[in-house]
């Protein structure tokens, strides 16, 4: 049962270099749809738009073009009903130091949301609400949590707060932009299995953002890969990770770090196809007329050819795995 | 107290890479140019850094004790990860090798001794003049954030040219910017990018103009603090590569610091684990990925699910780092530990080798039987974690 | 500048005449802006006439003078071989042209002679005509019109703002050197006064103010200034060997009434302000005490004694406090609550004094008489306004109290006929001349036409008298004090100047022409 | 390059806005300026011819004739021409006239001193704040005192010690009365000695803030990464000092220089006033004694635009400094 | 003057080079009760309180400071702490009278100009696009017009005005280095997550700006009110030494310039000069000392080293 359609979007953001503007496609005609009690991760390097789907998706950022719908209604983007829509579709960022307001006590930051979407009767009722709202996020003893700020929390909290506040106006929609790269590995496993336990309960639908393809691998059902605003290889989690089709996606793979591979140890079960080292490109992201014609990743490609100079469309390759890539215009692996 | 390593100490580094990317970095240092001296075979894995009993403290309101008594060795040629959690001391630890402290950090106690083949030097004693042109000659450094570490306001060229000025002050002009030039060409960047300012250039060119800085003088020793931690997974992916090929063709011994654990045991080839300030484990990187001892490593390694390796329920480790500035009398990490007992948190278990079969040193109480009071429970020696309790406890 | 080496006699002094700021190169007599040399130094009066005591007219350019009988004409027999500094001689077409240039340039005709024709007879007399009998305006004519060369001044286009930056002159000394600081005038060889000027030269300089004019006096940098200096006998008199300093009375200091409106126009309360204040305390604490009672009658004393009326003789206002307070209680006046007056209105006797803000010295002095008439049940409201709010509020009428100083010429008839003479005095709201208390009195103005008639000091001592019984009655103009300008000399290094003893002109060096004959007696001291 | 085509415009537009602000002053304000200055005029030296009158009015506002917009253009027309009018205090002659002899004084000395001070206070700065903790932190008490002590008041207190009291420098005014302005080492050597005890008045008053300043970014540079690479690299002390931690740290310095100009000008118009110092200043001070409206409105655009000059010229500088500047803009 | 307008252009112009306080990781952010531990800041309140205390109760104690005496220009004694005027004014009596006058100049105009640059900066920059845009530039060319030109151009033709009134002019033409710093840190404090969280929430543009994002301006703020306040009682000292002042009040400045009128150090009246003159300088330090304690709050950097007793012979480079 899919909550949230995204089709077509596509954002534009205007730059000015050398006094002229130009516009630049963070996210190119991006379509996908998130479902009750399912994850989908979203990955791709460091600019490739994934935010920039999370906060338009939040209503942070206006879509220059698609269409966002939920409940298979099209979206509000004012007025009560984006109040109503900002109710069941909640964020969590990256940056647990800077998503929590320093001045600004923990109460404030879980009591702020029940208050705009009036989710409590009375004071006595938010102070449960809160309570109970810190209790899931294994923040206890409760009073103590709700009257400190955020500096006076390690990463690994401040981050349950922010989670909590995102789970305060019982959404059915969570969008974790990166929520734990900012964390010390050894708290991170933590937050997503945290997550991970409260989609069950409340059966969301999570966007799990991020560029880590293990964690994105272990978390999700379904993985989207983007390359530069373009959806370049998407399908369900295993078979994304270890049969990676697209180029990009393999060389992503091979560049994950993964002790198994090197030791040989713990029997991994299918090494994934090494590409030969790219060129030093580094990542960014091209202007629409740059954009224009072909395949963006063609200049990196170790597979380039002739027909990437036009820009290849999204291609199954099996069931529900989609490739934009020509290698497989039969529709199989070749 | 044991103060070596004999597993890592007799044998050469292992091979860093699968064979098939061996060969190719082979390959490719056949392009660097033959003239280079490679480091002799012979000299492999004799100590080139010691440090003894260092502990440092940051003397502020309350004292923070961010390194104390750790014991380390480095040999030549190898690839030493550092790792741990955020403020457990790494980089204290990375910038005390280098002499970098400042006020209110203060080396309490303990020595670190560079070997050189005619003689050691204490570095600690080193002032002056002396310990300026011992810097980067002897001790390279990356730090994480090359953005940062790179002067915004002069070229590649010039913070090239500056460690050449200072270092080597009889070498021609002419001479040092064609060294500049190699330089670039040697990490793999546009000798052409020699006029570029450091904003101009991208975080992975950078990180690759900070290696060619840190290259210059063809240091023994380089001290990486989180290379590579902000950079995208692919760029990182080359430029540890790169920096690979450099190890194998110069020579140089790499302290690697990272917390990101999977990365370090991808590519050292010994782990030393950091918690609260001490090392609490050190050992091969093999030995550490198959048989973790420490119950911290057991949860470190828990805490990263494989890429390619079968689903498995992880937790990571709960709970928070101990405040630095408390004096612990026992085991730091007793508060988190799934098999604590009294003792851990009366008596601080001592790094070390513990019975004749293992290799590496570990810091807990679990493997002294007579410490301890019962076996080594079987669950640690399988490598599993549980965590005592999940939520959090915040203290009021 | 001017530090001489010890023991040498100076021959050259410097004086500052209160210029502030950049110095322009503007020495067109007629400009008031320009610098004071140009005024007495460079350019001569046909006469002089002494405003500090009271002297027979001396000769200048001219040796003698004539009225007609009914004072409508003035001859003058002007010197022979004096010479402009460029070598040409002096003429009676300099002069012929400079009264016409009057006659043609309303703006140079500051005084408004009515100058109907000048005539030239030969070399040496002039005749100048005038439409009224112009006795009156013997000061104006004589001592108070600088004679320029026609053969320079008949070239300049326009006259009224001719910079004159090179002057020619007939004075005692020339303009050798100018800047924007200073400029120096030399001894003019030629000059026709033989054996003067005594001096080789004078250089004037100029200063942000009285406080760096003070410092450079006191160091000794400055030899010829009149600037107020608090304390003087201290920080000035006894400073250095030969320091002197001369205190001239220039002006009487008052509190102007408006008369038409307002609480100043019941007499009873411009007589009870009189009384009020205690003009010692005024002098010692704002003056120094170097201030001197003011009649009256308004004349400048002691130079103008021979025509004070009789029955004034002797008399300058006194504190009588009591004897004000019987006054306005008299006039019907009560004492109210806070111990201020309340007029038969009901009005509480609260009188705003405007004073142009940043004149400290009459600040100060409102703030003494504040507390002074507070005693009499007069409660004075000192409010500063600008200088040019204060010129339009006082001339426009738009005041209760003004403090103002009074500045006569050289015969009281100036300054009765400036300040009491009814034609000075419009409605309230049109601009007023000099009048602007609007005090309007026949007998005075009768007295003013008899005075304005005739030559002769008998009759004019007469109707002055009765002028000043007026006005000490009516008090338009409260008088406060007769106020002094200092001027201090450093004798150490010249000498020659007028003194108390011996007043032959206006020590100050901002007097015209009173500086050009001073310039000409100095003499290096020792 | 763009990021100076935009700071030119930025400039434009400032002077025309300071331009406009002059324009409209007297037209906003309560009373009429032009019967002031003609009650001035009169004053100074007689009648004053139509033309003047009219002149006035459209230097000043409260003209009776023309629009508003009509005024502009003439006023715009005459500063174009450079004919800021006829000064009163000074009457007849022209503004421009003035301004022109006071200016070079002004540019000299508070141009000098501002940069000697600016130099000096971030040379201290950057010494105290790299020996952060040494013996130099006692200057830090010291620069706040000064920099709190009001401008006329610390000139006043030197002039009375140095000038009056020990008699070592001279009190007042630009140069030795008598020798002749121009070219010559007696003018320039007299013009100097005056200017020494105004330049440090201005120097000790100014240096403070920019000794403060520059400390507090050098503290926060030398925490700096790369100043720490540097010091790993073994560079000499003195280069880390100067090239990596002051080089970064003066920049906002430097940005803060070009805007303070503005304030220093206004500095100097105090210290012109107790010095006797034959500048611009003074002569503000002068018009606004005098209501001599032509002058000040002239001496305040001429100030405007010398400070909006200065401006542009550091903000041209600071692109060579900071090298970031030039590409983002 | 000139000196302490530099030193806010030097070190606080500079939008980059001032981090906005944010939390980081183990960094404590000092509470109410560190921060008064600190030695500068228990300094300069104390300073600024006594004078504040003058302010208030001071005119009260003192007796008609405006009373003439005939004990003329008389050093200090017992009856007279400070001396007497040329008038036989009590200086003691007008400098407290004038502490009133100037601390209000100043506290005015520290409100003033901190709300309109709070308004221009904070509005403009969290709004961004044309508004930003426009009151940028309108703040960028008031900064570079010099203001004390300006305020004298205002004060000369608003003849005779209060000190409220120049007051007003003082603030109108001083807001603008504050806005700009201010609107720096807003663009920084804007693209802080939490600002974004709270949008995403669903909160009112107001009240992300005022409940969100202003808080964690206030010690940029507070820093650039006390900041106001030092310019405010400089610049209208500088004024009234012009002999523009405002004509209501005494002030410090106004002090000054009658004591400089009647030439008081010429004279030797010092009592008459020297304390107007230190209080400024000493009001001055007070307020930079707590200024100093928000610039370290905003920068922790700045902080003294825990250690400065130690002997240091080894830490630093050669
Ligand atoms: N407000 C904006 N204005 C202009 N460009 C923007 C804006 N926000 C994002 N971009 C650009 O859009 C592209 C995508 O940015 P986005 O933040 O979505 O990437 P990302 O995948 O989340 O990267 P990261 O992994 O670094 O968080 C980037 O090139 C970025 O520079
Ligand atoms: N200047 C300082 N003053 C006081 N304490 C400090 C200071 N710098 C670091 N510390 C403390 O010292 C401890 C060790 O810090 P360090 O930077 O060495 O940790 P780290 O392991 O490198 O952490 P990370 O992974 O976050 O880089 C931390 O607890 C930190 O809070
Ligand atoms: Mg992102
Ligand atoms: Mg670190």
């Amino acid at each position: 049962m899919s909550v949230l359609q995204v089709k077509g979007l596509v954002k534009d953001f205007a730059l000015r270099t050398g006094g002229r503007r130009r516009l630049l496609r963070a996210v190119d005609e991006l379509s996908f749809e998130l479902t009750a009690g399912t994850t989908v991760a979203l990955v791709g390097e460091s600019g490739s738009g994934k935010s920039t789907v999370a906060r338009m998706l939040a209503q942070l950022v206006r879509p220059s073009a698609g269409t966002i719908s939920l409940d298979g209604e099209p979206i509000r983007t004012r007025g009560r009903g984006l109040r109503r829509y900002r109710e069941d579709v909640q964020m969590v960022f990256q940056d647990p130091f800077g998503s929590l307001n320093p001045f600004h006590t923990v109460d404030h930051h879980l009591r702020r949301p029940l208050r705009v979407h009036r989710r409590a009767e009375n004071r006595a009722d938010e102070d449960r609400q809160i309570e109970r709202l810190l209790e899931r996020v294994n923040l206890t003893p409760a009073a103590v949590v709700a009257a400190k700020r955020p500096h006076e929390l390690s990463g690994g909290q401040r981050q349950r707060v922010a989670i909590a506040r995102a789970l305060a106006p019982a959404p059915r929609v969570l969008l974790a932009d990166e929520p734990v790269s900012m964390l010390d590995v050894s708290i991170r496993l933590e937050i997503l299995n945290l997550i991970d336990r409260l989609k069950q309960e409340d059966a969301l639908a999570v966007l799990y953002i991020t560029h880590d393809l293990a964690t994105a691998r272990h978390f999700s059902r379904r993985i989207m890969v983007m390359y530069r605003g373009e959806l370049v290889e998407s399908g369900d989690a295993d078979d994304v990770i270890l049969r990676p089709r697209h180029p990009y996606t393999r060389l992503l793979a091979a560049a994950a770090p993964d002790p198994n591979r090197r030791l040989g140890v713990d029997g991994a079960t299918v090494a994934p196809p090494t590409v030969p080292r790219p060129g030093p490109v580094e990542p960014q992201v091209a202007a629409v007329a740059d954009q224009a014609s072909g395949c963006r990743f063609r200049a990196r490609c170790p597979a380039a050819m002739a027909a990437c100079a036009a820009r290849p469309p999204l291609l199954p390759v099996a069931d529900g795995h989609d490739v934009r890539c020509w290698l497989y215009r039969d529709g199989t692996d070749s | 107290m044991i103060t070596d390593d004999p597993e890592s100490s007799r044998s050469t580094p292992p091979p860093m890479r699968g064979p098939a990317e061996a060969e190719r970095a082979r390959a490719e240092s056949a392009e660097l140019d033959g003239a280079d001296p490679v480091l002799p075979e012979a000299e492999r894995g004799t100590p080139v850094l010691t440090v003894r009993g260092l502990s440092v403290h940051y003397e502020t309101d309350q004292r923070v004790r961010a390194v104390e008594d750790v014991d380390l060795t480095l040999h030549r040629g190898e690839v030493l990860g550092l790792a741990g959690e955020s403020g457990c001391g790494k980089s204290t630890l990375a910038y005390a090798l280098n002499r970098l402290l400042r006020p209110p950090a203060r080396v309490v106690s303990g020595s670190v001794t560079f070997h050189e083949r005619d003689g050691d030097i204490d570095l600690l004693g080193l002032s002056g003049e002396e310990l300026r042109l011992f810097r980067w000659k002897k001790i390279a450094m990356v730090f994480q954030g090359a953005m940062n570490a790179l002067n915004p306001v002069l070229t590649v060229r010039d913070q090239l040219l500056d460690v050449l000025a200072a270092h080597e002050p009889d070498m021609a002009v002419p001479a040092r910017t064609a060294r500049c030039a190699e330089l670039l060409d040697l990490v793999g960047v546009d000798p052409a990018r020699l006029g570029s300012y450091p904003h101009e250039l991208s975080g992975g060119m950078r990180q690759r103009v900070m290696i060619a800085m840190a290259l210059a003088l063809r240091p023994d020793v380089m001290v990486m603090d989180e290379p590579t931690t902000a950079l995208d997974v692919v760029v990182q992916r080359d430029i540890l590569r790169e920096l690979s090929r450099l190890r194998e063709h110069f020579g140089f011994a790499v302290v690697f610091i990272t917390h990101d654990l999977s990365l370090l045991l991808e590519i050292s080839d010994r782990i030393a684990i950091m918690y609260a300030g001490r090392i609490v484990e050190q050992a091969s990187a093999r030995r550490l990925l198959t048989a973790p001892r420490h119950p911290y490593t057991v949860g470190l390694l828990n805490s990263f699910p494989s890429l390619t390796g079968p689903r498995r329920e992880m937790r990571g480790v709960p709970g928070q780092p101990p405040d630095l500035a408390v004096s612990i009398p026992g085991c730091a990490f007793a508060p988190r530990c799934p098999y604590r007992r009294a003792p851990c948190d009366e008596h601080r278990p001592e790094l070390s080798r513990h019975g004749q079969t293992s290799t590496g040193l570990t810091a807990c109480h679990a493997y002294a039987e007579a410490d301890y009071g019962a076996p080594v429970p079987a669950a640690l020696s399988r490598g599993e974690f549980r965590p005592v309790e999940t939520a959090e406890e915040i203290e009021t | 500048a001017g530090a001489p080496e010890p023991g040498s006699p100076a021959r050259s002094i410097t004086a500052y005449t209160g210029a502030t700021g950049q110095l322009t190169a503007n020495f067109n007599p007629y400009i008031l802006s320009s610098n004071q040399p140009g005024r007495g130094i460079i350019y001569e009066t046909l006469m002089f006439l002494n405003r500090a005591r009271a002297d027979e007219p001396l000769p200048r350019l001219a040796e003698e003078y004539d009225w007609n009988d009914d004072g409508t004409a003035i001859t003058f027999r002007l010197r022979e071989g004096v010479q402009w500094t460029d070598g040409e001689p002096f003429t009676s077409a300099d002069v012929v042209f400079t009264f016409e240039l009057m006659q043609e340039h309303e703006a140079l005709n500051t005084s408004s002679l009515p100058i109907e024709s000048v005539e030239a007879a030969g070399d040496a007399e002039v005749t100048i005509t005038f439409s009224r009998p112009a006795y009156t305006d013997l000061w104006t004519i004589a001592s108070d019109t600088f004679i320029v060369p026609e053969h320079i001044w008949s070239d300049v286009e326009d006259p009224v703002t001719f910079g004159n930056a090179e002057p020619v002159g007939t004075g005692a000394f020339a303009l050798e050197s100018f800047s924007a600081q200073s400029y120096e005038l030399t001894a003019n060889e030629e000059y026709w006064d033989e054996g003067k000027p005594h001096l080789d030269s004078i250089r004037f300089v100029s200063h942000s103010g009285n406080q760096s004019a003070l410092s450079a006096l006191t160091a000794g940098q400055i030899d010829w200034a009149s600037i107020f200096i608090p304390d003087i006998e201290n920080t000035y008199g006894s400073r250095a060997e030969g320091n002197h300093y001369e205190v001239t009375p220039v002006y009487i200091s008052t509190l102007g009434a408006n008369l038409d409106e307002g609480p100043t126009s019941d007499l009873a309360v411009r007589q009870a302000i009189y009384r009020g204040i205690d003009r010692d305390q005024v002098n010692e604490l704002n003056y120094d005490g170097l201030s001197t009672p003011a009649t009256p009658g308004m004349l400048m004393l002691p130079r103008e004694e021979r025509f004070l009326a009789e029955e004034l003789e002797g008399v300058v206002p006194t504190h009588e406090p009591d004897e004000a307070r019987r006054i306005l209680q008299d006039a019907g006046y009560t004492e109210g609550a806070d111990g201020v007056f309340v007029s038969p209105d009901g009005e509480p006797l609260s009188i705003e004094v405007k004073v142009v803000t940043g004149y400290t010295d009459q600040i100060a002095a409102l703030d003494v008489m504040r507390q002074q008439l507070a005693e009499v049940g007069i409660d004075l409201q000192p409010r500063e306004v600008s200088f040019a709010s204060f010129v339009a509020d006082r001339d426009n009428g738009d005041f209760e109290l003004v403090i103002d100083n009074l500045y006569g010429g050289v015969t009281p008839f100036t300054l009765y006929e400036d300040f009491y003479s009814s034609a000075a005095a419009p409605p309230i709201g049109q601009p007023a001349a000099k009048n602007f208390a609007r005090f309007r009195s026949d007998v005075v103005d009768e007295a003013l036409e008899e005075v304005a008639a005739t030559e002769d000091e008998e009759a004019h001592a007469e109707a002055y008298a009765r002028i000043q019984s007026e006005i000490a009655e009516q008090l338009p103009y409260i008088p406060i004090l007769q106020s002094m300008a200092l001027t201090q000399f450093a004798g150490a290094k010249v000498t020659g100047f007028p003194t108390a003893d011996d007043p032959y002109a206006l020590p100050m060096t901002h007097s015209s022409p009173d500086l050009g004959i001073v310039a000409a007696n100095l003499r290096p001291a020792g | 390059m763009n990021y100076l085509r935009r700071k030119l415009l930025f400039y434009l537009i400032a002077v025309w806005a300071a331009i406009t602000i002059n324009f409209l002053i007297p037209r906003l304000m309560p009373g009429s300026p032009v019967d002031a200055l003609l009650g001035r005029l009169q004053q100074a030296g007689g009648a004053v011819s139509a033309e003047a009158r009219a002149s006035l009015e459209v230097m000043l506002g409260h003209g009776g004739q023309g629009g508003l917009w009509e005024q502009y253009v003439g006023y715009l027309g005459n500063l174009l021409r450079g004919d800021f009018g006829i000064s009163s205090t000074y009457f007849p002659t022209e503004v421009s006239t003035i301004l022109g002899a006071a200016l070079p004084w002004t540019l000299v000395l508070v141009g000098l001193c501002t940069c000697l001070s600016f130099a000096l206070g971030v040379t201290l700065g950057m010494v105290v704040g790299w020996r952060r903790g040494s013996r130099l932190d006692h200057l830090v008490p010291i620069a706040t005192f000064l920099a709190a002590v009001p401008y006329f008041w610390l000139a006043l207190v030197l002039v009375f010690l140095f000038g009056s009291t020990l008699r070592l420098l001279p009190l007042t005014g630009g140069y030795e009365y008598g020798t002749t302005v121009g070219f010559n080492w007696a003018f320039i050597g007299s013009a100097l000695y005056h200017a020494l005890l105004p330049a440090i008045t201005i120097v000790l008053s100014s240096v403070g803030g920019w000794l403060l300043g520059m400390r507090n970014m050098m503290v926060s540079t030398m925490g700096e990464d790369y100043v720490l690479t540097a010091e790993a690299k073994g560079l000499r002390p003195r280069r880390i000092m100067i090239t990596y931690a002051a080089r970064n740290a003066v920049i906002p310095s430097i940005a803060g220089f070009a805007i303070s100009l503005g304030f220093v000008v206004s500095g100097s118009i105090v210290t012109e006033v107790v010095f006797s110092y034959p500048g611009i200043g003074f002569t503000l001070l002068q018009a606004v004694q005098n209501n001599d409206y032509p002058l000040m409105q002239a001496v305040f655009l001429v100030i405007t635009l010398t400070v909006l000059g200065a401006n542009l010229l550091v903000d041209l500088l600071y692109a060579v400094i900071d090298p970031r500047t030039r590409q983002a803009g | 003057m000139a000196g302490v307008e530099k030193r806010r252009t030097a070190s606080s112009v500079d939008t980059a080079a001032v981090p906005v306080p944010r939390g980081p990781g183990r960094a404590r952010r000092p509470r109410g009760g560190g921060l008064l531990r600190d030695v500068k800041l228990r300094t300069g309140l104390g300073i600024v309180g006594c004078f504040a205390l003058i302010g208030l109760v001071g005119p009260f104690l003192v007796t008609d400071v405006g009373a003439i005496g005939n004990a003329v220009l008389r050093p200090p004694s017992a009856e007279h702490w400070l001396g007497t005027t040329q008038t036989g004014q009590d200086v003691f009596g007008q400098l407290v009278t004038a502490t009133r006058g100037s601390l209000i100049v100043g506290l005015v105009v520290g409100l003033l100009a901190t709300v309109l640059s709070v308004l221009v900066g904070v509005v403009g920059g969290y709004l961004g696009g044309r508004v930003d845009e426009g009151l940028s530039l309108v703040s960028n060319v008031v900064l570079v017009i010099p203001s004390l030109p300006l305020v004298i151009l205002i004060t000369n033709y608003l003849d005779g005005a209060g000190i409220l009134t120049i007051a007003l002019i003082i603030s109108i033409t001083s807001w603008a280095a504050s806005a700009r710093v201010l609107r720096a840190q807003t663009l920084s404090v804007r693209t802080r997550d939490y600002v974004a969280a709270a949008r995403a929430m669903g909160e009112r543009t107001w009240r992300v700006v005022f409940v969100e994002i202003l808080p964690n301006l206030l010690p940029v703020i507070a820093s650039q009110f006390v900041f106001a306040i030092i310019f405010a009682i400089l610049t209208e000292a500088g004024l009234s030494f012009l002999g523009l002042g405002g004509i209501d009040y005494l002030t410090w400045g106004t002090m000054l310039y009658f004591a400089q009128n009647a030439q008081a150090l010429t004279v030797g009246a010092w009592w008459w000069f020297v304390p107007p003159g230190l209080s400024i300088a000493l009001v001055g330090v007070g307020l930079s000392l707590i200024n100093f304690s928000f610039d370290e709050l905003i920068n922790p950097r700045l902080r003294a080293p825990g250690v400065p007793r130690r002997p240091r012979t080894r830490r630093r480079q050669a």
